[in-house]
Parts: C-alpha cells; structure tokens; sequence
C-alpha cells in the first residue's frame, strides 16, 4: 500500500508542477522552465529542515516563496518578449539555475559520516543527502500522501475559482491577442508577470514537497526533461480548462506504473498515448467544449439553468 | 472567359453563397459590389479554389475549374490578389514580386514584367530591397498588385484593394485599376466603396446575403435609384 | 587563449551546420520540433550501427543516415505538424512524445543504446601552424558548413523553388494563390532540412569518432542556443552565432572550467532577450508573428 | 441550489468517483502482488534500470541475479529449518529515476515482504532510496524502514553512510585506489607529477575523486600538476586535454564515464598526450573503450572486482553463461557483481538462520543485515576473499586489467604481482 502512497504523493506533486505551468498558460505563456522554481523549492525547503531546524510547514511555504521569487527574477525582464523568446529564455534559465545547483555547496561538516559522507547540506555535485524529515518525524507515507493532496486540493480549488472569477477571462483575453487586452485598459504585462509568478510559487512548494519525499537531491535531478514533461501534462490532459493539468498529471504518473507488467516497453506506449491524444483530441483529454457539455448535461438533468459559456 | 453557374459555398451548415451565376468576358472589368458580409469575399474565395464548390459548374475559358486545387487554379492564369493584401513580411519587395512570378519558366520575360512593375510603382523600386512588413499601407497594396501582375494573370481578382487606406491612396488604387483597364486587362474587382467601383468598372453584380440581387452595365446601376439609396448612400 | 579562439572557429564550423538545420526548421518551416536533434541521432545511430552490421565503407554512413533520416523526418513532419496542426503548442507537445519514443526505441535496438562506432578517416590528421593545432577534420567541416550555408542563402532568396518555400511557410493560401502547391513544398522543405540535419550529424559523430543517444538531447539544447543568438532572420546570423559559440565554449572552459562554462552562455542568453525589445523595438527575431 | 452549489456537488461526485476508480486500481494492483510466502519460498528483491538510460548495466547485473538464483534453485534452494526452500527474485524497473526508485523500494519492502532488497545500481537512485531507511538500527525513534539493502554497482563512494541497513559490494574505492597508486609507485617510481581529469556532472565521479584518490594522494603529500573537469556530454576535450599535455605529467588519473573517457582519450591521442600510465576505474570496463576508442585507450587501467580475463574456471563458466543468454562477446563486471552478490546475500540467510515466516519477517531482515554487516572471508567464486568493512563495504583484493592490443589484460593480480 504504501508503494501507491508513494505513487500517490508523486501524483500530487507532479499534479503542483502541472498546474504552475497552467498559471502562465492560460495567458499564452509557454514555460519550459518551470523546473528551476521547483529546484530552487527544493534546495530551500531542504536546507531549511535539514541545517535550519524548520518544521516542514513552514520549509514548504518559503521554498514556494524561493520559487517565486526565482519566477519574478526571470519574468520580469522577459515577459514583454513575443511568444517564443519567452519559452526560450525560460529554457536557458532552468539551464542556468541547474548549473548553480549543481555546484552549490553549503552546510556543516558532519561529525560521524563515513568516508564520502562527511557534510550535511548540498555538497556540489555530490548532491544534498540525509533529508530524513520524514523518517525524524515518524511521518508515514500515508500521511505524506495526505499532506501533499490537501495542498493540491487547495490549489485546485483556487484555480477552480480563479476559472469563473474576472481575471481568468483577462488571462484568456491576453491570451487570445494581447493587442486587444492592451486596447480594452488590461495591464497586460502586470497579469502576466503575476501569473507566472504564482507559477513559481506553485512549482517551489511541490519541489520542497519532492525533495522531503525522496530524501536526496542533487543538481542533475533538475534537467529540462522535467519541464517539458511538465509542459506536456498540461497539453494532454488539456490547457483549456483547469481540469486538464490534474487529468493530464495523474494519467502521466500513474499510467506507466500501470504499466509495468509490459516491462520496457511501456516508454514507447507511453509517446504513442501523447501522439495520439494530439492526433485525435488536439485540444487535449479535456477541452473546454466538454466541460461545457458535461455542465450542461449535468445541470440540466438537475433541473438548472445551463451555465454561462466559458469565456 | 469565366462562367460561374449556380454557385454554391457551405461553411459547415451555414450557406455563405447561394445558385451565384455570373461571367465575365475578356477584357473587361466587372465589379462585385455589396455590404459587409454579403459574400463577395466568399465567392472570389470559391472561385480561385481556397475553399471548395459545395455546388455548381466553374469555367474559366474551356477548363472545368469546379473542383481544381487552388495552385492548379492560378497556374491556369485566374489571380487573386487576396483582401489584406498577405505579402510575406520577411521577404523583400523584389522577392514577393519574384514569387508572383513562380509559375512561369521564362527568365527573360519574368525579368522584363518585374521591371514593368517597377516602372508602373516607382515606389516599389526605390524600396525594392526593403522587406515586405515594413511598409506602409499604399506600398503594401501596390506591392500585391504587382505581385499579381507577375503571374501574367488572364483574369486578375482584385479582393476589397481599397480597404483600409487613406482617401489620396483609395483615389491612386482607382487610376491603377484604371490605367490596368486601358491595357485591355480582364478584372474581377470586390469593392465595399460602391460608387468608385462603378464608375471604374463596365458591369457589375449587386451581392446581398450570398446572393446575385442585381446585375447589369455599371453606368445603368450608378443610376439605379434603389441602387444609390441601399449602398451608394445618396438620395 | 589565441589559440584555443582560433581551434574554435574551426570547431564552430560544426556547430554551424547543426544551426542550419535547426534554421530551416525553426526559422523556415517554423516549427518547434523538440525531436529535431533525436531524429538525426536516431539516423546517424541507426547508420552507424547498420555499416557495422553490413561491413560497409565509411561513406555508407552518411548514405545510411539519409536513407533513415529523411523519411524518419517526413514521418515526423507527417505527425506532430500535419495532423496535429490546432495550434503550434500541441505540435510541440506531440514532437515530445516522439523524442521518448525514438530515444527507448534505440535502447531496444540490436545496438542496446550503447555507442557505436564510426570510421574517421581523417582521425589523427592535424596541421600544427604556428604552434595551433587545427584538425583537418574540423576543416573540411567548416569547409562545408559554409558551402551549405552558402548553398542555402543563394537556394532560399535566388531561386524559384526556394522563395516557394517561404512562402509556403508563412501561409498556405498565400502559396496556393500564386500557384505553389503547399503540400510539395512543405515536403521539399523537410527533406532538406532533414538532410542538412543528417550530414550535421553524421559529420559531428565522425569527428568524435562514434554517437551514443546523449547526442540528441545535446543536439537540440545546443541547436537551439545558436538560434537564439543567430535568431531566424539570416543565414549569415546564424553562422555567425555557432562559430561565436564554438569560441566563446573553448574560450570559456579554458579560463573559468566546465563547471559554470555553461552558465555563461545561458546568462548571455537571457541578457539578449531581456535587452534585445529595447534595442529593437518591433521586430522579432522569430521571423513573422502572425 | 445555485449554479456555483450544483457544480461544486458534481465536482464532489467526480472527486468521489475517482477516488473509487483510483482504489480499484490499487486493489486490482496490491492483489497481483505477492501472497507471503504462500509458496513457501524466500522473497528477494531486485531493482535495477531495465529500460532507459540505465539499460546497459542495469541489464548485466539483473542477468548475473538470475544465473545465481537459477544455480541456487537447481541444488533446491537454501536450507531453512533442515528443509530446504526456494528462492523467489521479485525483478522491478526504475528506468535509473529517483521517484520510480522510492515507491519500488517501499513496495519490495512492505507489499512484498522482501527478506533483502538488492539494489538499485544508479547511485542517484540508490542515495534516494537508501534516505527512506532507519538511520541507525534499534534507533526506537527513527521510522525509517528496517530491511536490508545491498547495492551491487553504485560505484560512489560514501553512499552507505545513510543508513546502517545500506551495503555495497561495489568495492571499496578508497583502498582500491590506495593500492592501484601504491603498485603504480612500485612499477614507475615515486608518484609525484600527476594530473587528473574528473567528469563534474555526476556525482559518483566527483565522489570517487574526492572521497578515493584526493586522501591516497593527500597522505604522499603531493597535489596534482593539472586538474581538468568536463561533462558527460562534453564532445570536445582539446582544451583539457592540451592543459593536461602542458603540464606533462607521468602519471594521469580519470574519473569519467564511458562516453568522455573515449572521446577524451581520442582527443588525447591527436593531441599526442601520453603519459606513462592511465588510471581509471568507473566507465572503462565495457567493450565500447575498444570499440569506439581504438588505439586510443590503449594502456588504460583500472582496478576490476571480477573481470572475465579472470582463470578462475568458475568465472569462466559465467562469462559463457552470459554469452549464451545474451549472445554477447564482452561480460562487464556488472554480471559478476551481480552474481557474487546474490551469493553474499545467500551466504547471510544461511548464516543468520531465520524462520522465513510471515510473523519473523522483522526479525529474520535484523538477522540477516547482521549477518551481512559481519561478512568476514568469504570465499567468492573468483577465487578471492571478501570482507565487509565498517563503511558497509565489502573490501576485496583489487585486481588491475589493463587495455592491451585491443582486448582487455589482467595486469596485477594479488598472488602473482605485475603478469607483464
């Protein structure tokens, strides 16, 4: 059991990265970077248990606060950029931000380690061990999966309101044309910046989260596969809607371990169900068309007015 | 030389075009005229092949055009010169010229037009290395027009070629189209700007909700008194 | 130092052919194809391991890369940017999924994803001027990544096929009123993007003597740092950005070391795109937005 | 009920259903898992990478597994009680992916009930899931889980310190490399002018160099004459390599993986950079040093545990082993290793003497980790004898190989010195 609580937890993390490169891609944002706010998450929640004596609560809140901070630094001079030059320079700082990473040292030397384990916090490319918060806190796996699915659950629900709430109609607006947002007063880079940095702050809680689930880390963990995988939950499981990145992050992580029985070629299945989704539903799993519909049809066999078209 | 019979264009379950029958004879200029929205753009559209005959028989000369792709269309010398002008802006004035030019093999002669062109729009000459987007609305238009030229077109569209641009730029557009009609070229002019497209043209077709509500010699419809009071916007 | 600039003109000349691939495909074709650099190792790979297989001269690698590659290409092409076409994010979405599939393929390949060689006849050839050391190898490379360059400029801004091309590019019913059939185009453009791809490749595995699956990640970051330096607008550009890029590397791991080597060229990166909307308000190095 | 209500109450069933659909899942999942011991056999564990970027030696070692458990279920298992019992090797995928790591590992320790995890072989992987494990034994506050781990191949040196539950029988570089410099002395005369080269990106490569060679090297007293780092994906080396040939060194030590050792020894052999001996250790046992590298390699060496160069028959008998299983020509360490560590393992569950009941399972796992924490002279199939030391690694008599005319040479062997 505590293997699918592990799973489950894993889901739920990845669920925080999907939904941080949501926050810039409802307004036509493309980030690949959202993997160094998760790296910079992770070293801060993990220095902070690990060498500050924080709780977890808090080590959590201030690596989402780090990956905001990250998100704002790299944002601000490069959200006024046209739509690709923005995705690039989003790749070429989490290139950057893993770089530092993997030569970051810090810490304490430890007293009693053995031969190669000599020092607590992250030793360059040695990476950062002994991140046992859980195991010092007697917090099972099962708890863990609890914690990191009310977190989710709170982003959730804030981008469920968000989704019927003015700005996301701005948000679309932007991302519809920017020319008309700017015409209609929207303070266009504002929205944008912001956006992208509560991206951040998202995606430095779930790399806090990460780092005390798998007790080490190191630079090389936070290439940019992660950010495109990240990316691609968001297209599969549909970018129209807010129920597309949890879809999309849930079918991606616990898909291939359904997998399994299938061995080694469960990767290639695995590229086939993107190609095919692409092919055959373009707007991913979940469009905004069927939300609508499946609104429809559930209100209207409630007896209530049919909602609002989504804006 | 173009005979349109009962022209139809679907978009899905709406009817954009309905039973248009029209022609044009060589070497004249005949003018579609009507509101916003009425369908001129969509039959030009259907005629050149962008988007397909849901009914009805095309000719263009002796060939069948009704189901021919639209880059089998242009090669047969039917060019349309699209609304909103769709220069490729990162190419330079003589290259979008020179890819007007793409369905012809004859060096010397594509040569020769392109410094007709040229001679034609000064303007084009002078800016003949500057690229396509950056320029202003009047080079942009003169610019497409030559790039039709290019093609050696039998039957030239000329899709809303005033829109959008100053009243000293919409009256030079008019002598092009002019002086185009003392050469003997054969036109299809889509004009939102009624009384001009009249005076410049020899017959026209009135276009109401897709479809054919009017025709006849243009010097009879600017005296139409139904004519002027819906679209000419005079008493 | 000199010397290590100069070694790496002649080492950017590598780099300059892998820009030219991605050029046609970004900047031409526009297309944001994350399975770019897996394609052409895939091919190189495939070529390399079926010459070893078949006992073939050296040459049968390049002529076994383009054999794979071109259709791997179209099949690519077919794929993630003519079926899917909603919208270029999807494409991109779809062009990943390719990447994994290729990469776990060529680990279950008869090659197990372990490196396989390739004959460099030109292996040991030096020419040592003036205390330089210049491989040969590396030149007749740069020789022929500007020939290629070369080649392209004159093919895409001369003639008839070329400026067929980009217009094709831009907009399909552009193409098709001035008599351009889009499809053959499109197909025309992949093929040679897809062999100038091959040729990159496989010039760069000979150069080092054997490819191994790293090579497609490497080839795509790498790709896409020059076009973000040399941007979409020119061929020259480009050239310019890799052989900068072949310099500013060596340079780079000689006075600060690999370690924040790479640093340096994403912060350079990231300070161009932040500075470039002043410099140039207006325009983008993307080619047309539309 | 407002539209806001209705839809937050279909929001709620949807949750509902998915949280159904997802226990489901999970029950269709846990129950294809193994019943404990049912069939009455001994449960082991085996995580490894068998897809992606580990395949190559994650494949071997798994190999090597199953060619020792297939000798040990011929001769009817291990006796347990005066009665002999089988033993069931549980293989899982981490495709070399820290995340996959944990939950594999969680599940082989709680779902499956392994006796002892063998595994996994990135050292990535392997630090995350040695993190998930008790720190110190009988430590009552520590939650961590209580199993014994042994890794056959993470090659970086100090990742045992995160728990008393985590071994290695990968070798233990610091006195491998002692001695390999220390006969190199012998052979060339004092080891003074020496260069290294390490690969900056992986961290087993910086460990090996700073936990390995950096303290044999400090005790002479001597710092290197030039030291270069690169990365993996490196593909030029002309400017380390050109530094490293300025500082003309005798000796040259590289801590590099396969691919940059082949492509730096290339560049070194253009270069005409050829010191009087090459040492390495990770990433030059594997049959592309030759057949990418060509001439290039030649006098590399490195110190091996078991290499197929190896006279001892049984060794031989391996090698022809995995040839015919796999149809390849070249056996890696790793199949050794992985052979000689189910061996160990076997050797501790004979020793320790357990119960292999469901009731004793914790009780059998402590036996077993004290059996393999006091793993003193044990005979292994090549011939030598292995012990553990209190690092959690087994020391074993290094053995040296060197690359000579394209095929790989044993060198120095314990008994016999220098053989050429």
């Amino acid at each position: 059991m505590s293997y699918w609580f592990t799973i489950a937890s894993l889901t739920g993390i990845n669920v925080l990265l999907a939904y941080s490169v949501y926050a810039s891609f409802m307004s036509g944002q493309v980030s690949i970077g959202q993997v160094a706010f998760f790296g910079v998450g992770a070293y801060v929640g993990a220095s902070l248990t690990v060498l500050g004596g924080f709780d977890l609560a808090s080590a959590v809140m201030a690596g989402g606060f780090a990956g905001a901070a990250a998100s704002l630094f790299v944002g601000v001079p490069t959200l006024r950029l046209k739509g690709y030059h923005f995705t690039i320079a989003t790749v070429a700082f989490a290139e950057a931000m893993r770089v530092v990473l993997h030569n970051l040292k810090y810490g304490r030397p430890r007293s009693s380690g053995n031969v190669g384990d000599q020092w607590l916090g992250p030793d360059g490319a040695t990476g950062f061990r002994h991140i046992s918060y859980l195991n010092d806190h007697s917090i099972s796996t099962g708890q863990y999966a609890v914690i990191v699915w009310l977190i989710v659950a709170v982003v959730v629900v804030a981008f469920f309101l968000v989704e019927r709430s003015r700005i996301a109609r701005i948000l679309r607006t932007i991302e519809e044309d920017e020319v008309v947002a700017r015409s209609i007063g929207v303070p266009v880079a504002r929205y944008k910046v912001a956006a992208f940095a509560c991206g951040g702050f998202i995606a430095g809680i779930s790399g806090a989260l990460y780092a005390h689930l798998l007790t080490f880390i190191s630079g090389n963990d936070f290439i940019i596969h992660l950010s495109t995988i990240a990316l691609a939950y968001v297209v599969i499981g549909g970018g129209q809607t807010m129920w597309g990145p949890l879809i999309g992050a849930i079918i991606f992580t616990v898909l291939p371990e359904t997998l399994r029985p299938i061995r080694e070629f469960r990767i290639e299945l695995f590229g086939l169900l993107i190609i095919l989704v692409m092919l055959f539903r373009p707007a991913g799993m979940i469009s905004a068309a069927m939300v609508r519909r499946w609104g429809v049809a559930l209100t209207s066999k409630a007896g209530a007015k049919p909602p609002r078209k989504a804006p | 030389m173009l005979d349109v019979q009962d022209l139809t264009v679907s978009y899905g379950a709406i009817r954009a075009v309905r039973n248009v029958s029209l022609t044009v004879k060589a070497g004249e200029v005949v003018t579609l005229i009507g509101a916003n929205g009425a369908g001129k753009t969509s039959i030009v559209k259907a005629l050149s092949g962008l988007v397909p005959k849901a009914s009805g028989r095309t000719m263009f000369g002796d060939t069948n055009i009704s189901s021919l792709p639209a880059h089998q269309v242009t090669r047969l010398g039917l060019v349309h010169v699209p609304e909103g002008r769709k220069l490729v802006p990162s190419m330079s004035v003589e290259e979008n010229l020179m890819c007007g030019a793409y369905c012809r093999s004859d060096k010397q002669e594509i040569a020769a037009d392109l410094d007709q062109v040229m001679t034609r729009f000064p303007r084009l000459r002078e800016r003949r290395r500057q690229l396509a987007g950056t320029m202003s609305g009047g080079e942009r238009q003169m610019l497409a027009i030559g790039r039709g030229l290019m093609a050696r077109p039998e039957l030239l569209i000329l899709d809303e070629p005033s829109l959008g641009l100053a009243p000293l730029l919409v009256e030079e557009v008019f002598n092009i189209i002019a002086g185009l009609k003392q050469e003997g070229k054969t036109i299809l002019l889509i004009e939102q700007n009624a009384l001009e497209a009249l005076n410049s043209s020899d017959r026209a077709y009135v276009i109401r909700v897709g479809e054919v509500v009017m025709s006849g010699r243009s010097s009879d419809l600017v005296d139409d008194p139904e004519l002027r009071r819906a679209y000419l916007g005079v008493n | 130092m000199l010397l290590t600039a100069v070694e790496g003109l002649a080492y950017g000349g590598l780099y300059a052919l892998l820009g030219l691939g991605f050029f046609l495909t970004y900047g031409v074709l526009r297309r944001i194809d994350l399975a770019y650099g897996t394609v052409v190792m895939t091919s190189v790979y495939l070529g390399a391991m079926m010459v070893g297989g078949l006992g073939l001269p050296w040459v049968g690698v390049l002529a076994l890369t383009l054999v794979v590659g071109i259709p791997l290409s179209l099949l690519v092409a077919y794929l993630a940017f003519v079926l899917v076409r909603q919208d270029a994010r999807f494409s991109m979405a779809a062009t990943l999924g390719i990447w994994m599939v290729l990469e776990e393929l060529m680990l279950q390949s008869p090659g197990r994803g372990r490196g396989q060689a390739i004959v460099n006849p030109l292996q040991d050839l030096s020419w040592w001027p003036w205390g330089l050391q210049i491989r040969i190898d590396h030149m007749v490379i740069l020789g022929l990544a500007l020939a290629v360059a070369g080649l392209l400029t004159r093919f895409l801004t001369r003639s008839r096929t070329g400026l067929a091309i980009r217009v094709s590019a831009y907009d399909a019913s552009v193409a098709a009123l001035l008599g351009i059939s889009h499809a053959r185009m499109m197909v025309l453009a992949t093929v040679i993007a897809s062999a100038v791809g091959c040729v990159a490749g496989w010039s760069f595995a000979m150069a080092q003597s054997g490819i191994d699956l790293h090579f497609g990640m490497w080839a795509t970051v790498k790709g896409l740092v020059i076009l973000v330096l040399g941007g979409t607008q020119s061929i020259a550009l480009i050239v310019t950005a890799a052989i900068g890029l072949g310099v500013a590397e060596r340079v780079g791991s000689e006075l600060i070391g690999s370690g924040y080597r790479d640093l340096v060229g994403y912060g350079l990166i990231l300070a161009l795109l932040a500075v470039e909307p002043f410099l140039r308000p207006g325009e983008t190095r993307f080619g047309d937005s539309r | 009920m407002s539209r806001t209500q209705k839809s937050n109450f279909y929001t709620v069933r949807a949750i509902a259903l998915a949280t159904v659909a997802a226990a489901s899942l999970t029950a269709a999942f846990t129950t294809g898992a193994t019943a404990f011991q049912d069939d009455g056999t001994i449960i082991l564990c085996s995580i490894e990478p068998l897809s992606g970027i580990g395949t190559s030696f994650g494949q071997p070692n798994y190999l090597g597994k199953v060619i020792a458990i297939d000798e040990i279920n011929a001769e009817g298992g291990i006796e347990i009680d005066g009665k002999k019992v089988k033993i069931k090797l549980i293989s899982e995928d981490d495709q070399a992916k820290p995340d996959q790591g944990v939950a594999l590992f969680r599940k082989c320790a709680e779902s499956e009930k392994a006796l002892v995890i063998t595994g996994t072989q990135y050292s990535r992987v392997t630090e995350s899931m040695w993190g998930l494990l008790q720190k110190k034994v009988d430590d009552p506050n520590d939650k961590g889980l209580q199993v014994p781990s042994m890794s056959f191949l993470s090659m970086k040196a100090g990742v045992t310190g995160v728990s008393e539950w985590a071994f290695r029988n990968a070798g233990d570089e610091p006195a491998q490399h002692e001695l390999a410099i220390k006969l190199m002395e012998e052979k060339f005369g004092p080891f003074k002018n020496y260069s290294g080269a390490v690969e900056a990106n992986e961290g087993h490569s910086v460990a090996a160099w700073k936990a390995a060679y950096t303290p044999a090297l400090e005790r002479r007293n001597i710092k290197p004459a030039e030291y270069v780092e690169w990365y993996e994906t490196d593909r030029d080396f002309s400017v380390q390599i050109r530094k490293l040939k300025r500082a003309e060194t005798d000796f040259f030590i590289l801590s590099s993986h396969l691919q940059a050792n082949v492509g730096a020894m290339l560049e070194a052999q253009r270069q005409g950079f050829k010191p009087k001996m090459i040492i390495s250790h990770i990433g030059s046992d594997a049959a592309e040093m030759v057949e990418l590298g060509k001439q290039s390699t030649e006098g590399i060496v490195f110190p091996t545990a078991i290499h197929m160069a190896f006279p001892a028959p049984k060794v031989k008998w391996l090698a022809d082993e995995y040839k015919k299983r796999t149809k390849e020509t070249y056996m890696p360490q790793f199949v050794g290793l992985g052979y000689e560590g189910i061996m160990l393992v076997k050797e501790a569950i004979i020793k320790a003497g357990i119960k292999n009941r469901p009731e004793t399972l914790a009780e059998d796992r402590r036996k077993v980790r004290d059996q393999l924490a006091a793993i003193k002279d044990y005979k292994s199939f090549a011939g030598m004898s292995l012990n553990m030391n209190a690092n959690r690694d087994i020391v074993r008599p290094i053995y040296l190989v060197k690359i000579t005319g394209g095929d790989f040479k044993l060198y120095w062997t314990p008994d016999k010195g220098f053989l050429f």
